[in-house]
Parts: C-alpha cells; structure tokens; sequence
C-alpha cells in the first residue's frame, strides 16, 4: 500500500513532468547518451531532491513509503522522454530486494544513499528478479572465512560500468541465492555494443571479490519483487508508447502531402485509432497491475503478466508503425522515433518474452 | 425510512430499494405483489413513481438526483430479483434524448408516458444512408399540427413492440445535408406504418424495415429544433454507442467475470488446452477483452471525474476485434463440430451465432470504419477528410 | 501428368465458365440447397456432357486424363459460383481411390459410371484420404464367407444421402483400410443440421451392409490421393476467395454514401489492396500446388501444405471482410456475401486445420 | 560463332556469352584479360560494344533485339563470373528510362555515355514533397540553350558515384501541380550541386540529401517534353517499384531459395525451432515469402503472354510484411542476445540490421499506403479520392 494521498501522486506528477519537459529534450538525451555514465546525471539528482529515488522505500529510511502506483508514475515520466536513468534497477529491484533480504545496519545505509541519490545498483546473472537473465554467467560465490568472495563472469548487466554495487543472482538445483558486490579493483566492467544506443550492458569479471549474501530469501518474497520490477518496465514502456504516439499525432496534424494534413487521410486516420486502443490498453493494464500489487490482490499475478506483454507489444507496435507513419524523415538517425523504436526492441527481453508472460497470463487466469 | 438523495449512504440507498421491492414485487411469481401475472405498464408506473426509473434524474424530472453509483445500488437491487424498470437513464435511448434535448413541453408530455412503456426504435438508417446517415431521404412535410411523412427505414429494432420511434427525417432539401434535418418522437401504432422483420445471418429477426406511408406525427414531437435534428440525434447516437461499446450486444448467458472463459471451457472439452499455440492465441483474446474492461474502468473513472472520456469511444472499436477474434478461435476449436448446427449442438450452435453476432457490433450503429472515423477527428484532432457533400444542396447530392 | 494441351485446358475453362455464369446464379444456387439433393444436378449433368467429372480419370475408362491442374481449374470455377457439387469427393478423391485400389472389372465399371455422371460416392471415416475425419466412428469390417460386411456408424460423411457409393476409411493400429459400400436398405442415412446450409453432411448406420475391401493399399499412394483432395479443395477456396472479392469490388465501385463511392474512401481502398494480396496468394498456392503434383516434383507435399492453409485462411480473411465493407446489407440472409462466409468456415477443417498444415509444410521444407 | 537474335537458342546464346567471356575476362583477378586492376569505363565499354549491356533492346539502340528470357542466359553468364555490365536493360533506371520516352537526339547522345558510365541516382523527392513527389519545388529556369535548377533534394542514392541524375523540376508555377513538372537529365559533375549523406537508420549512408544552387542543364536534356515530366515520370517510378517488388532491397548474402533459411537456422542455434509456437510464426513467414515469388512468378508468366501484369504492383507491398515479420520473429528467437550489436555479434547486427532495413522498402520508392492507393486504383478500378489540390494553380497549394 502506498502511504502517497492521491492529490501528492498528482502533485508528484506534475512537479515530475514540468522538470522534464524543460530539461529532458531530445538534445540532453543525446548527449546523455554519449556521455560516460549513459545518462544525464543531473536528472538523478533532481529526482532525488523530488524524492522520486526513495519513492518505493520506506519512510524509515527516507524514502516516501510509496507503492507500485506511485513507481509507475515515475516510470511513466521516465518513459516518456525515454530518460535512460538506472530506476527500475536501482530504485525498484535492488531497493526492495535489499529492504527484503539484507540486515540493518547494511540495509539502511544502502537504502538511504539510494533515496539520496548516492548510489546505484545494477543488477545481473540469474534468477526470478533479474531482468536480463544471463544464463551462461560462470558465476561461482564461495565462503572464505567469514566471507564470500565471488568469481566468474556475467553479462547484460545494465549500467554496471557506473554503479557502486551489483547485485547478482544465482540459481543453483532450482535455488535462488543472490550477493551484493562493491564496485571496486576485484571487479571489472567491459561495455558490450547494443543496438539501442540507450542501453548500457556490461559484462562484469569477478575476482575474489567480496560479496555479501542476502538472507532469507523466499520464493514468495523475490516474485514480490519481481513483479514490482515487471510493473514498473510495463509503465516505463506504456509512457514512451504514448509519448511516441503523441509526437506522430503532432507530426500527422502538421505535415502537408498533396495539399492536405496528412493526418486527415482516411487510411491513416484509421492505423492512428486501431493504436491508439494499444496506447490506451498499455496505460490501463500497466496502472492494473500497479493497483494490483498495492491492493496485495491475489490477481497481482495476472495483471502483472497482462501488463508485461500488452505493454511491450503495445510499445513495440506504435513505435513500428510511428516510423511508417512518419515516412523518409523518421529513416534517418537525427529523427527521434528509432530511439523509441530501439528502446521498444530492446524491451522484448526483460523479464521474459510476450509469449513467456501470455502464457503466464493465462495460467494465473485458471489460479485466480 | 431514508430518504433518497445525493446525501445519502450506500447502505440507506440499498435498505430502501430493498424494502420497496420487498414490498412490491414478487420474486417468485415475477410480477408485481398480489399479481398473478406480469402487467408491464401496471408494473413501470409503480417504479416510475417511485422514482427508481431513471434515479439519476433530478426530481422535477422524474428522478431522485442521484450520483451514477448511488443509481448503480438501485440497478443491482433490481437485477437481483430479476424486477424490470431500473436505469431507464442509463438504457431508454429515446427518453434519454428527450430528456437532453427535447423541449418543455415533450418532456412533461412524453416523459411519463415512454418511460412507463417499452424503449423506442430507432429509425435512423435508410437503404440508401446506411453508414451516411444524415443521407436521411424520408421526407417530412408539415400539414398544419402536424408532419405527414413518407419514406423507408431499415435496421429497425423493436418496431413491432415500440410505441414510439425516434424518428430522422428530411424537411429541407434544398441546403447541405446536415443543415435540413429534423428529429421527430414519431408514434408507430398507426396506419401507414408496416413493419417487415429482416432475415439475419445469426438466424434472428431482431431487426425490421419499416415503411412509412403518409403517416403523422405532431410538430410538437420535434426533438430538439426543426431543420436542426442533427444536432439532437447527436446526443441519441453517442448514447447508443457508449451502450455497444460495453458489450451490451452479446448474447444473453455469456460466461460472466469471475467464471470460466467460454474458450477455456471448449479448449478443455475439445482437448486443445495444452497446445502451446492454442494457449497463445486464448491468451491475448481474454487480454483484448480483459484490456477493453479496464480502459472502460477508466473511462467511467474520468467520467466521474472530468464529465466525459475520450476513452468511452473506443470501446466499441475494441469489441469488435474481440468478439470476431474470440468466435474465430472458438471455432478452431471446435474442429469439424463448428459445421454442425441446431439445439442437438449447443457449442456449434453457440459459436456459429457468435461469429455471426460479431457483425452486430463491428456493423451496426456505425461501422468499425466509421468509429475509426471518430475517434481520429474528435479524440485525436486529426484534421477532417474534406467533405464532398457538406456544402452542396442535398437534392444535389450524388447516390448510388 | 496431364494428358491436356494448354490450348483445350483454356477452351475448357471457358466453357464451363461461360455456362456456370449463365445457368449457377444466386437463385439457382438457392434452390439446389433447398432440393432433397442440395445441389442443381442439370449442372452435374452437364458436367458430365463437358467432360469435367472425368477430367482426373484416364482416358481407358472414358476419362479425359487431366491431372492436378485440371482438376484445379474445375474447381476453381465451381467454388466461385459456389456450386455445392460433390466432385472433390466423387470425381478426385473416391476416383483416384478407386482408380488405384480396386480391381477390374469393378474399378472399370466404376471410373466410368462416374465420368458420365451417373454415379456420387460419398467419403467418410478415418484416414488421410478422407476430408472431415470421424475419429469417433464406430464402424467395423468382417469377412463373412467370401465377402466383407460392414457395421456401426460414422458421422461427417458429406452428400451421403444421394450418394451410390460410401467409400470408408478405417485406422487399425495404424494401419490404413478401406471399403466401398454400394447404396442399400443395409446403410441408412441420417442428415445432420449444418452451419453452412450448402454443406451436406450425414450419419451413416450400417447393418450387414456388404464391403468391398479396397486392395494393396500403399502410404505413398494414399498420400497421393490426400495430396490431390487437398489441392482440390484449396483451388476452390481459391475461386469463392476471389469471386466474393470480386462481388465486393463492385459494390465498393457503386454503392455511394457521403456523395462518393464508398470505394473511394481511402481506408476501404487499403483494405482492398491488402485483401488482393491474399486473393492473388490463394490463387498462386492452389496453381503451385497442383503444378508440383502434375510434374511429381518432390516439392509437392510442401506446397499442397502451402496452398492448403493459404487458401483457407485466404478465403476466411476475406469472405469475412467482404460482409464488413458490405456492412448492413450482407448482414441479411437475402445477401449472397455470407453464403462464401460460411462455405469458408465449412472448409476451415477439410484435411486437417490451417495450424497443422503450417506445421506440416515448415517440416516438409526441411524433407525437400 | 552463332549469332544472336531472336531465333538463337539458350544454348547457343550460352556458349557465345561464355566464350566472350572467356576471351574479355579475367575471372581471378575480376577484371579485363590482360590488365591488373578493374576500369569500370573500359569494361563497361566493351560489354557496351558486345550489345551484352542490353541485350533486350533493339540493335539499332545498342541492344542485340533478344527476349527477356534470352537475355536472362546473358546475365546468367555473367554473374557467373561476377563480371558487371550485363542487365541495364533491366537495372539501370536512368538509361531504361531515357530509351523509354527520351527523344531521338538524348537517346543518341546520351545512352552509350550512361551505359558505360555509372547507373544515375535519382533526384525526385524534396523535405516537403515525400510521398507527394508531384509537389515538387526545385526551380528550373530557362536561359538560353540551358535551365538553371536551384532547390533541395534528398533520398538520393548514389549521388556521389553518379555522373548524371534523374531530375524533377517545377517549370511552370501557375498551373496545377502535375502539368508544370519538367524531368531533366541532370549533370552531377558540377559547381552548385553539394552532396551530403544522411545518417539512416541502418547506421547505413547509402542516400544523400543533393543542394542545388543555380546550377546549368542543357534544355536538350529534358527527357519528354517540357511541363510533360509528370508523363516520363511514371515511366521511371513503374521500373523502380518493380525492383523493390523483387526483393532487391535485400542485404546482399541473404540465404538463397535452395538452402536452409535465416529463420531456420537461427532458430536451431537459439534452440527454439521445437517450440510449436516459434514454428507457426516461422511457417507463416516463410510461407509469405513463398507465396509473394510465386506471385511474381505469375507475374512474370503474364507479362510474357499479355505483356502486362497487375500483380506485379503487388510484390512491393507484399515484400513489406515478408521483411518487416522476418526481422520481428528473428528479433524474438534471438531473445537477449538481439540487444547486442556490431562486429562481435552478427548474429544481432544482422537482425537489427534487416529490421530497420525492412523500412527501406516499406516507405522508399512511395510508401506502403501509397502503394495500395495505387493498387487500389489502377488494379481494382476503385474510384479516385478527390484531389484537393489536382485543380489548383501549384503557388496556391497548401504546403506544411
């Protein structure tokens, strides 16, 4: 449940929303991109001081103590202007996984520097709350002393190079385990090229690094987190897909072909309507699954899944079809709709395919 | 006992409507209390006295004032019991619209007397103006109190049971076609209205051609304005569409909410259930419709909020991708069974309808393509196609 | 391969065609649904006259000694008009069957009767041979004395009741067999109660009713025979697919509202174009198909798969799509537009369904 | 040595091709017998003077009068041996184009010095005029024997290579927009013309947006007639539509008809063809390829009886959703591994690569939806849209 009143969300929201339509614009994204830390560090920052960072952590540790409502908020915004922060990484995943598994002290320093904007956690390897699984890790954590050193390699971790822990996950005979690593010498980070340019994924080198070992993990507890960090990809992707909706709608209503809008050509009109029922079908299933995991409905399962193929596909779809809508103009690299389009493809993946959560959809339909 | 305003609670709206029914219908029988038989009129001016009618409205017209959901409470109650009469504000196409646009006058005269009687038909489309409805080629020609009229509509349901039609015709044809319309409340009961029932491709006859021949309808059942009956069917034809777009035309005993899906069901009887692709396709038809409810959640929440909801539009678009999505599948599955038909065959009788019925909503009251039409100009600003027609006298006008 | 120059097939084809357009209009179509037969048999007769029901049997027993195409060029016409004739069944199917399978003087006797029409054989049980498999049949075949007898029931059997023949497939462990059981007061039928008011089919009772056991019955040449239905069938799914298109065109060109041909808005204008695809893709499978089978090309079982879900889906996506841009008026029984609807519904599980014949044509492109 | 005409048979044509080859190249080190290094001029040249460059044209214009299937062998033979030249009867736009509807004197003067030269790019679309390339704005003015051009093309590929391109130009502002166009001949070697590549993508720069500024064409170099461009036009765009319908957009090194498909194989390798719901998607897919060859084959057959075909229009169209499904199912099998790129991972930079790639046909050389505006026109009769701006003087067009 979130401890957020409705017209706090809103404000939330609002205040949210006006700092990134000044300072989130196509030229700062492109240059947060080339930068070293792949995105613009001042917009962290800010979110920090909005209390954006802490919004999924509890008020104990200063955080707001919001829910999966108030996170698809954020990830909403994110989305829009395709802003490549480590959010759903640092502020979903890892900060609820640590809330969950990792003992005080360590837990409320890690907790409060991620509200502070102090620290980031990229995450890696195996298992249920790991977006991009990466399966082939050779990964190995073994006890010396009292205290587990770590070895191997893992790839697809997400803006590892950057962040100051890592959070990796193991599966050995059906059994999750996961470790906290320190950035540090024992630890190295080799960039992989993507193919959206957004997306920064390492292959991280293990060794002896030490490592912490979260405790009392429960497969109940880490779908709790895995399905918070599903939702929060799900709005993040139901953001964007509206945002490049938008952003063709304005094109359609301005451009001029054969004297007329082209907006107001019949054929187009009619692939603007058929999605426009996939941007709104996205926004729905993502705030669905939201209320869901705040409600701690038993449908969480269900709407999670709907909203994890809906908004993939549905972001997948309209940004295809933005390109198209667009023409010659949206071919070409300084054009913004690959960017969506890529940010969309390289979404196919996390936490599974369209196809992984459509039959997962279905099942939790016959649980429910 | 509490009185029935926006002040009142949920708990005090429902003890009320419960005692009332209590009192007055018999839930056994189906009728009215002390009744052996159900007596319509009788029984719709005993809830329209009541006010539970149309509870929404304000009091001085027939209603108690109250919010949609405080109404909803009244709906429920009466649907528990299977007691007609509820909601007429959210299902009484005509008297809705007279409600919003009628005059004065009809309001005081017609109100009482459509809402204690069965819902009206609608005679909008022609053979000639089927998705082109202001095409309207029945004419009406004043004759001192009254119009006579003289033309042919089609897709006309409950015209053997209406009372009354709401009623699109001609009355000058001499400016654009928009501009020489009139709406009319048109009695049916009279000569020079015969009704033909249509052979439908779902086996019923739900809808009917009605020839009018010289008939009379009063100058005083103009809804709204004369030459201005676009305008107020405006308000009859988004009702109508906001009503399709909740999935009101499927078939009665569908499956509800919280039941089995029909298509899990037959994947199971027909033993397709643990094929992958099967599984995927089942999967996204439920989603579409599952998607479609929640969008309609949050239409209804911005309407409670704002007044209105862009969203409200889709819906209708929405169900036609699920009901001929979900009726082709269902046929799929079915295998060979799907060529039967008739009572021996309940599954195969069951999905031929469906895949039939789909057209009612992907057709009827504006086409998909229409809808689309819609949705891009009024929710999404795209400009307008030009209009060949808009500006040209209608007597003008080309047609097939 | 065939035994007809292109010159006669194209002679042929204009024929038949010019009668069919003279004498199998709507009403003629109606009526021979509604006849105690459910199908016109002047225009079977005249089949005969032309040639046409011999076309896929040799020339040594009054046939004309076609091969696939010319058999698919028969059924194209006939799917266009709809004509509910049983000559896939009778004049492909049991012919090739019989043609291969049963000894003269029987098979003689047979082929003969059938190419001048007087003689139908109707198809029912289990095997690839047949087109709508009754898995749930309860028939059986014994010897008694010399000669076999046939007993129990099978259901799905099309144009039973008229029929002089049933030709029936029984599985054993795998094995195929089959039975030719003549007309008698030892078969009884009993018509079922269909969807598509074109498509006969019954329930056929036997008791004692004497067999004759079809001979030496190969897997490859049984294939044969299934490949031959099925490219039958798809060519006619491929002629109703562009004679409903071609119903809908000239609507679209006619029918005005907003004071233009509705064919001239653009969104129905780009329907259409998408449909053609598929009705130019039907047309091309069914031709591919039966060229494949005409030249024995290994490539054959790949597209007669090809051809057989093309055509299906073809011929639903656009049957189903022509009642849409017809709107109200094909929603009426009067309309002919969903008598195509149907007849594509009834084909949809002719030899098996569109999934299965995907699956079976990506497995026969890894065999070719 | 037999001598090639219409009456040759494939053999004959085959041996004399081949033996000319063998006599002229140099098939090791891919170039001339007797050179050390490829000059495109002088091959060019020789293939020119052999009549191999267009082997389908009369001999009178530079051909050998051969049938198209003739001329296949010839191009058979040389691809072969991977020597260039033959077939620009069938891919050189700019010389089909000029032999097609150039006057007499441009096809003398100038189609030996485009046949031996490179093939021309192609100056037709302008930031404003996309998919609407009758609204073009680029100036042309006649002074004296010459037009001085002046405006902005882009989409243009090969404009560095080129030493001549296909150009349209607005000659006559006054009157409405397709009567006005002049289509030129275009000298590229020039000052005026500024060639900048444009960043596609694809991480590709194979177009260029072109910066004219009063640059000179001869007026003899106008191909049609003056204000008649729109006419020579249709010629070209018909040859390039027909080019992409085949597939030609394709990256090179695409899986041949005979071997095993992309799809299959990565299929196998990322462990999914097992997967009954992988191998649906792969079947459709590879069915939809299928079926657009033989559609084309159709095509081609009917182009040989009548010597016209209207499927042809329909390869293009198809071809989008071949390449666009394509890359969308490769881009699923290969899961995470799709999000990687560049060298490293080929597998990934292939399927990136054919996924943005697969807009080259869907919107180069007119977009999908005007390709079904056409098809739906010109090959199913359906009536034309009214043409806002077909009436109206260019200056008063509406324009973004």
């Amino acid at each position: 449940m979130s401890q957020i009143s409705d017209e706090d969300r809103q404000a939330l929201r609002d205040g949210f929303s006006r700092y990134l339509e000044a300072e989130a614009d196509q030229e700062k994204l492109r240059a947060g991109i080339a930068s070293d830390r792949g995105y613009d560090n001042s917009i962290w920052q800010q979110m920090a001081e909005m209390g954006l960072l802490g919004i999924a952590i509890s008020e104990d540790f200063d955080g707001v103590g919001g829910g999966a409502t108030d996170v698809a908020l954020v990830m909403e915004e994110v989305g829009r202007k395709l802003v490549p922060v480590p959010f759903a990484s640092t502020c979903v995943v890892a900060a609820e996984m640590i809330a969950r598994f990792v003992p005080d002290p360590i837990k409320q320093d890690l907790l409060q520097k991620i509200a502070a904007g102090q620290l980031t956690v990229s995450i890696g390897g195996t298992g249920d709350f790991v977006s991009l699984s990466d399966d082939g890790h050779s990964l190995s954590a073994e006890l010396s002393g009292d205290s587990w050193v770590m070895n191997g390699q893992v790839s697809f971790v997400s803006h590892a190079g950057v962040a100051d822990y890592h959070l990796l996950g193991l599966k050995e005979d059906g059994v999750d385990s996961a470790y906290l690593v320190t950035a540090s010498d024992a630890v190295s980070a080799e960039r992989l090229s993507t193919n959206d340019p957004a997306q920064r994924l390492f292959t991280l080198n293990f060794s002896d690094a030490e490592a912490i070992k979260l405790e009392d993990m429960d497969a109940e507890g880490i779908n709790q987190v895995r399905m918070r960090g599903v939702a929060a990809v799900a709005a993040e992707q139901a953001g964007a897909t509206r945002a490049i909706f938008d952003i063709t709608m304005e094109y359609l209503r301005t451009r001029y072909q054969f004297g007329r809008p082209i907006g107001s050509f019949q054929a187009i009109k009619h692939m603007a309507a058929d999605l426009l029922v996939e941007v709104e079908s996205g926004t729905s299933a993502a705030l669905a699954a939201a209320k869901a995991l705040d409600s701690g409905s038993s449908s969480a399962e269900k709407f999670v899944s709907l909203a994890a193929f809906t908004c993939k596909d549905a972001f997948r779809t309209v940004s295809a079809q933005a390109i198209q809508m667009h023409g010659g103009i949206a071919y070409t690299e300084e054009h913004i709709a690959h960017l969506y389009w890529r940010r969309a493809r390289a979404g196919l993946s996390l936490f599974g395919s369209s196809d992984e959560h459509r039959e997962h959809y279905l099942k939790s339909r016959e649980a429910a | 006992m509490a009185i029935l305003d926006r002040s009142a609670s949920p708990e005090d709206i429902n003890s009320v409507v419960e005692a009332w029914l209590d009192q007055h219908w018999d839930s056994e029988k189906r009728c009215a209390k002390g009744e052996d038989s159900y007596d319509e009129k009788a029984w719709l001016t005993k809830v329209f006295e009541a006010g539970f009618c149309v509870p929404s409205w304000p009091t001085e017209y027939y209603g108690l004032g109250l919010s949609q959901k405080q109404s909803g409470i009244i709906e429920k109650a009466f649907a528990k019991r299977k007691a007609q009469g509820s909601a007429r504000d959210r299902f009484h196409l005509g008297a809705i619209t007279v409600f919003k646009v009628g005059s004065e006058e009809l309001k005081r005269a017609m109100l009482p007397v459509m809402l204690t009687g069965p819902i009206c038909c609608l005679l909008y489309s022609e053979p000639n103006a089927g998705s082109d409805l202001a095409g309207v080629r029945t004419k009406a020609i004043p004759d001192g109190d009254d119009f006579i009229i003289t033309g042919q509509k089609i897709w006309t349901s409950n015209a053997q049971e209406a009372e009354y039609g709401m009623l699109l015709t001609r009355t000058d044809w001499d400016v654009p076609k928009h501009r020489g319309i009139t709406f009319f409340l048109f009695p049916m009961k009279q000569d020079g209205v015969e009704v033909k029932p249509i052979n439908q491709i779902t086996g019923e006859s739900e809808f009917n051609e009605v020839f009018i021949t010289e008939a009379r309808v009063p100058a005083s059942h103009i809804i709204g304005n004369l030459n201005e009956g676009w305008t107020s069917f405006q308000t009859a034809i988004a009702y109508e569409r906001l009503i399709m777009g909740q999935g009101i035309t499927e078939r009665r005993g569908k499956s509800k909410a919280d039941s089995e899906p029909q298509l899990i069901t037959l994947a199971r009887k027909y033993e397709k259930y643990d094929d992958p692709t099967v599984r995927q396709k089942i999967a996204q038809a439920l989603a579409y419709r599952e998607l479609n409810g929640l969008n309609m959640q949050r239409a209804k929440q911005e309407i409670m909020t704002n007044g209105s909801s862009s969203l409200m539009s889709l819906g209708k678009l929405a169900m036609s991708r699920v009901q001929h999505g979900e009726a082709a599948i269902a046929t799929d599955l079915l295998g060979n069974a799907a060529l039967l038909d008739g009572d021996d065959y309940p599954d195969a009788a069951n999905i031929n309808f469906d895949a039939a019925k789909a057209y009612m909503n992907s057709i009827g009251g504006g086409t998909d393509q229409i809808q689309k039409n819609i949705i891009a100009e009024r929710v999404l600003n795209l400009p307008k196609e030009p209009d060949l027609d808009r500006d040209v006298a209608f007597r003008d006008v080309k047609s097939s």
